[in-house]
């Protein structure tokens, strides 16, 4: 999308807020991918890849790839102490039995709800939904990182969403490269913003209304 | 030892987990890999009302036999309770429910809890009342099949060879029977393990139950009870 | 039963015809335990536990007891060369995949239909199924091995069972001390008798009608 | 090499299980741990009208991507064909018919073919169009279900590191993924392995597939494509 490199390291930055240690996550692909680099050193985490990896290390150097340890698009990874293989079934069992604590994915749409489309453009693009059901239904904390407008310029934040539901009222945290938002019972809160944007950008850009928290965190660029 | 994921406790700290009432779910098959230092534990413990969900009721003195000869459960959920004379006894005199499940499909209802599966179709036993009294019925494809339930527990304990620091766990040869399901089903699981080795130490394609799905690991005092066989 | 070792060994040695190489044998406890002893050097099968062992050898020598290495009925094995452990659900996988070629089992009763009976006595003896159903109603071969009559002098093959029923229309061969029985679609066929008994002592003690085979073999003790 | 089973054979020998119009299930993951020398002499052999059953559709030229490049496949039935455009483009001019299945729904589809069950509760994509349409719904305990149903097929082509003479299998990292599950769910199970080993050179406790569920094995050439990344 042409988006710079310092608005996904901040994007990325700030999900690796979420993650506390012990915890089991599971990235997408995309700016998620960079969440890793956010992490303090002494922050256990354990990467999940549903394809059946838990302990995902960072990437291999060119060279040194392994075609049989990739991650589940298909790429080359590496492990970090005590990880382990499974099948893809037990897998699949960790999502839905609640043991993957948090799931950090891209999306085409979010609305105000909380609903996810992210899998689908009808007539256009239709790969099939891979893992993407499971974890936004099953993860513990569901957060969506995206740029906040497509590129029309069109947003992403919606009142109801145009594209298929990947899962309904399942997004607990947005983080795009203007703000963050929490999912409430109430509908969107924002709670932070990344300065020099504002209140009033986000507004603009936003295609939904939305709370605003009474202390607005700003994190700076 | 370090103790990174602070899953690497003590007996007397896991005991917390354990109350009247509760759903507990075991590993083992016959007492073979059922966690003997935990068994004590609860026994020790002295709590009642227990609601015990695993392959069979293990001999009197053997396995989780104990829990049932002392009365400790109201109700247990198995496949076999043959080896176990006072659970008949139990049974017969309206002490102890007992629900009986085909051995294969007890395994399957505890896999299903594990994975986050509710519920699955079965053929084994339609004809058999003790088996189908009360379950759903569904016709798929010409046939008709049992609704078989998910099992989880409040606290699931399995018996283990290894763990490193996060949890992951191997078994010893025909030990491992039922534990990796019962592991997956627990609320909150414990495995007692014979010996605790460093992150990195298990070879990540051996491990049989990723620690993911593993709360508490404590060190094993070793098999207490005499084999029905010695 | 006090039924002698030659009788049990007779019976253990015919149920041994029925396995050729290369097959998967789940046997259950009593005389059916005996069978391996009666089968070729050369040839080569893979026993079954339901605990989740493929691959089971003779008993160990008392004082090399591994208390991790046991049946389904927790006593002692040892392993064959090619033998694998699984859990529980995966051993029950093989079963009901129809992986598992032949059950010997033995059986409080049989009926003409092939019905089995062999888990429960009311008001006596509840132990629970175990893994009787599965094997019964899905191993490919089902072979009953016990004695002719009970404790009692009453039949155990009999028109239609009294005991409460592990699986209807299961059960392929019957083996006991005095003959064999194929189970087919117009009922019993007697195909072996075991000399010295003779088809009036079969008769005798059957509680059921019974077709006998056109040639029947005789096998003498 | 001993065959005391008689499951070692060649490439050539196991042609003859593959036919048209049949079903296919392999094991693999975006190309990784898809057999190469069975795909290729699938694709050899010329036989069409396949339908297709596994996680998705590779890469055009990477794993079971090359049947469907050559529009080997009237249907297919995975949970992304997204790596692989011409999967879709098929797939929109009508000529590949693809049911897709949530990919921890199709990996338990699978293995409840594998272990001879039915079908299984989901709530996974209820309330997707695509996911629910004309599958069944159960209520229980106040919650509705899809009723999902087993697949199998008539082979089941998997890759492995290692096989022994009864055709245990071990398998190589992240290359495992949805193998032993296929391994179980053939009618016939064929596995492609990279080294054969005698009878009792691995370690039971380490063996992931048991030979139980392996008809045939075969040698394998080596993975005959480059991957996306390279």
């Amino acid at each position: 999308m042409g988006m710079g490199v310092e608005f996904r390291n901040q994007m990325a930055k700030r999900a690796a807020e979420e993650i506390q240690n012990g915890m089991v996550v599971n990235l997408g692909i995309g700016i998620p991918s960079l969440v890793p680099n956010h992490l303090a050193k002494e922050t256990m985490v354990m990467f999940h890849a549903e394809n059946g990896i838990t302990g995902m290390g960072p990437s291999p150097a060119i060279g040194d790839e392994d075609e049989n340890l990739c991650n589940a698009g298909g790429f080359p990874v590496t492990l970090t102490s005590g990880a382990s293989y499974c099948d893809s079934a037990i897998s699949f069992g960790m999502i839905r039995r609640g043991r993957v604590d948090i799931t950090i994915l891209g999306s085409l749409e979010v609305s105000q709800s909380g609903d996810l489309a992210n899998w689908i453009v009808p007539g256009k693009k239709v790969p099939g939904m891979g893992g993407a059901m499971e974890l936004a239904q099953k993860a513990k904390k569901v957060i969506v990182v995206m740029n906040h407008s497509d590129k029309y310029g069109n947003p992403k934040i919606v009142t109801s969403c145009t594209l298929p539901l990947t899962s309904a009222g399942c997004v607990d945290l947005i983080i795009t490269e203007l703000a963050v938002f929490m999912v409430t019972e109430e509908g969107l809160l924002l709670t932070e913003l990344f300065t020099p944007y504002s209140l009033e950008n986000v507004i603009e850009k936003t295609g939904c209304e939305f709370k605003v928290s009474e202390n607005v965190r700003e994190i700076p660029y | 030892m370090k103790n990174p994921f602070g899953k690497i406790t003590t007996l007397e700290a896991v005991m917390e987990q354990f109350h009247d009432g509760m759903t507990l779910m075991f590993g083992g098959f016959g007492g073979v890999g059922s966690p003997p230092t935990l068994i004590e534990g609860i026994l020790n413990k002295g709590i009642v009302d227990i609601t015990l969900i695993g392959n069979d009721t293990g001999f009197p003195h053997i396995g989780i036999g104990k829990l049932v000869r002392e009365e400790r459960a109201k109700k247990v959920i198995a496949s076999h309770i043959g080896s176990n004379p006072i659970a008949g006894q139990l049974m017969h005199t309206g002490k102890l429910e007992v629900e009986f499940s085909p051995q294969g499909i007890l395994a399957e209802r505890i896999r299903a809890g594990g994975v986050g599966l509710a519920a699955f179709f079965s053929d084994i036993g339609m004809d058999n009342e003790l088996v189908s009294k009360n379950k759903p019925r569904f016709h798929l494809d010409g046939k008709d099949y049992l609704i078989e339930t998910a099992l989880t527990a409040e606290v699931a304990i399995v018996y283990a060879k290894k763990a490193d620091e996060y949890g992951n766990l191997i078994y010893d040869k025909s030990a491992r029977n039922t534990n990796p399901l019962v592991a997956m089903a627990g609320d909150i699981t414990i495995a007692e393990v014979e010996e605790i080795v460093p992150l990195g130490s298990l070879d990540p394609d051996e491990i049989i139950t990723p620690g993911v799905f593993v709360d508490f690991v404590i060190p094993s005092k070793g098999v207490n009870w005499k084999w029905a066989w010695e």
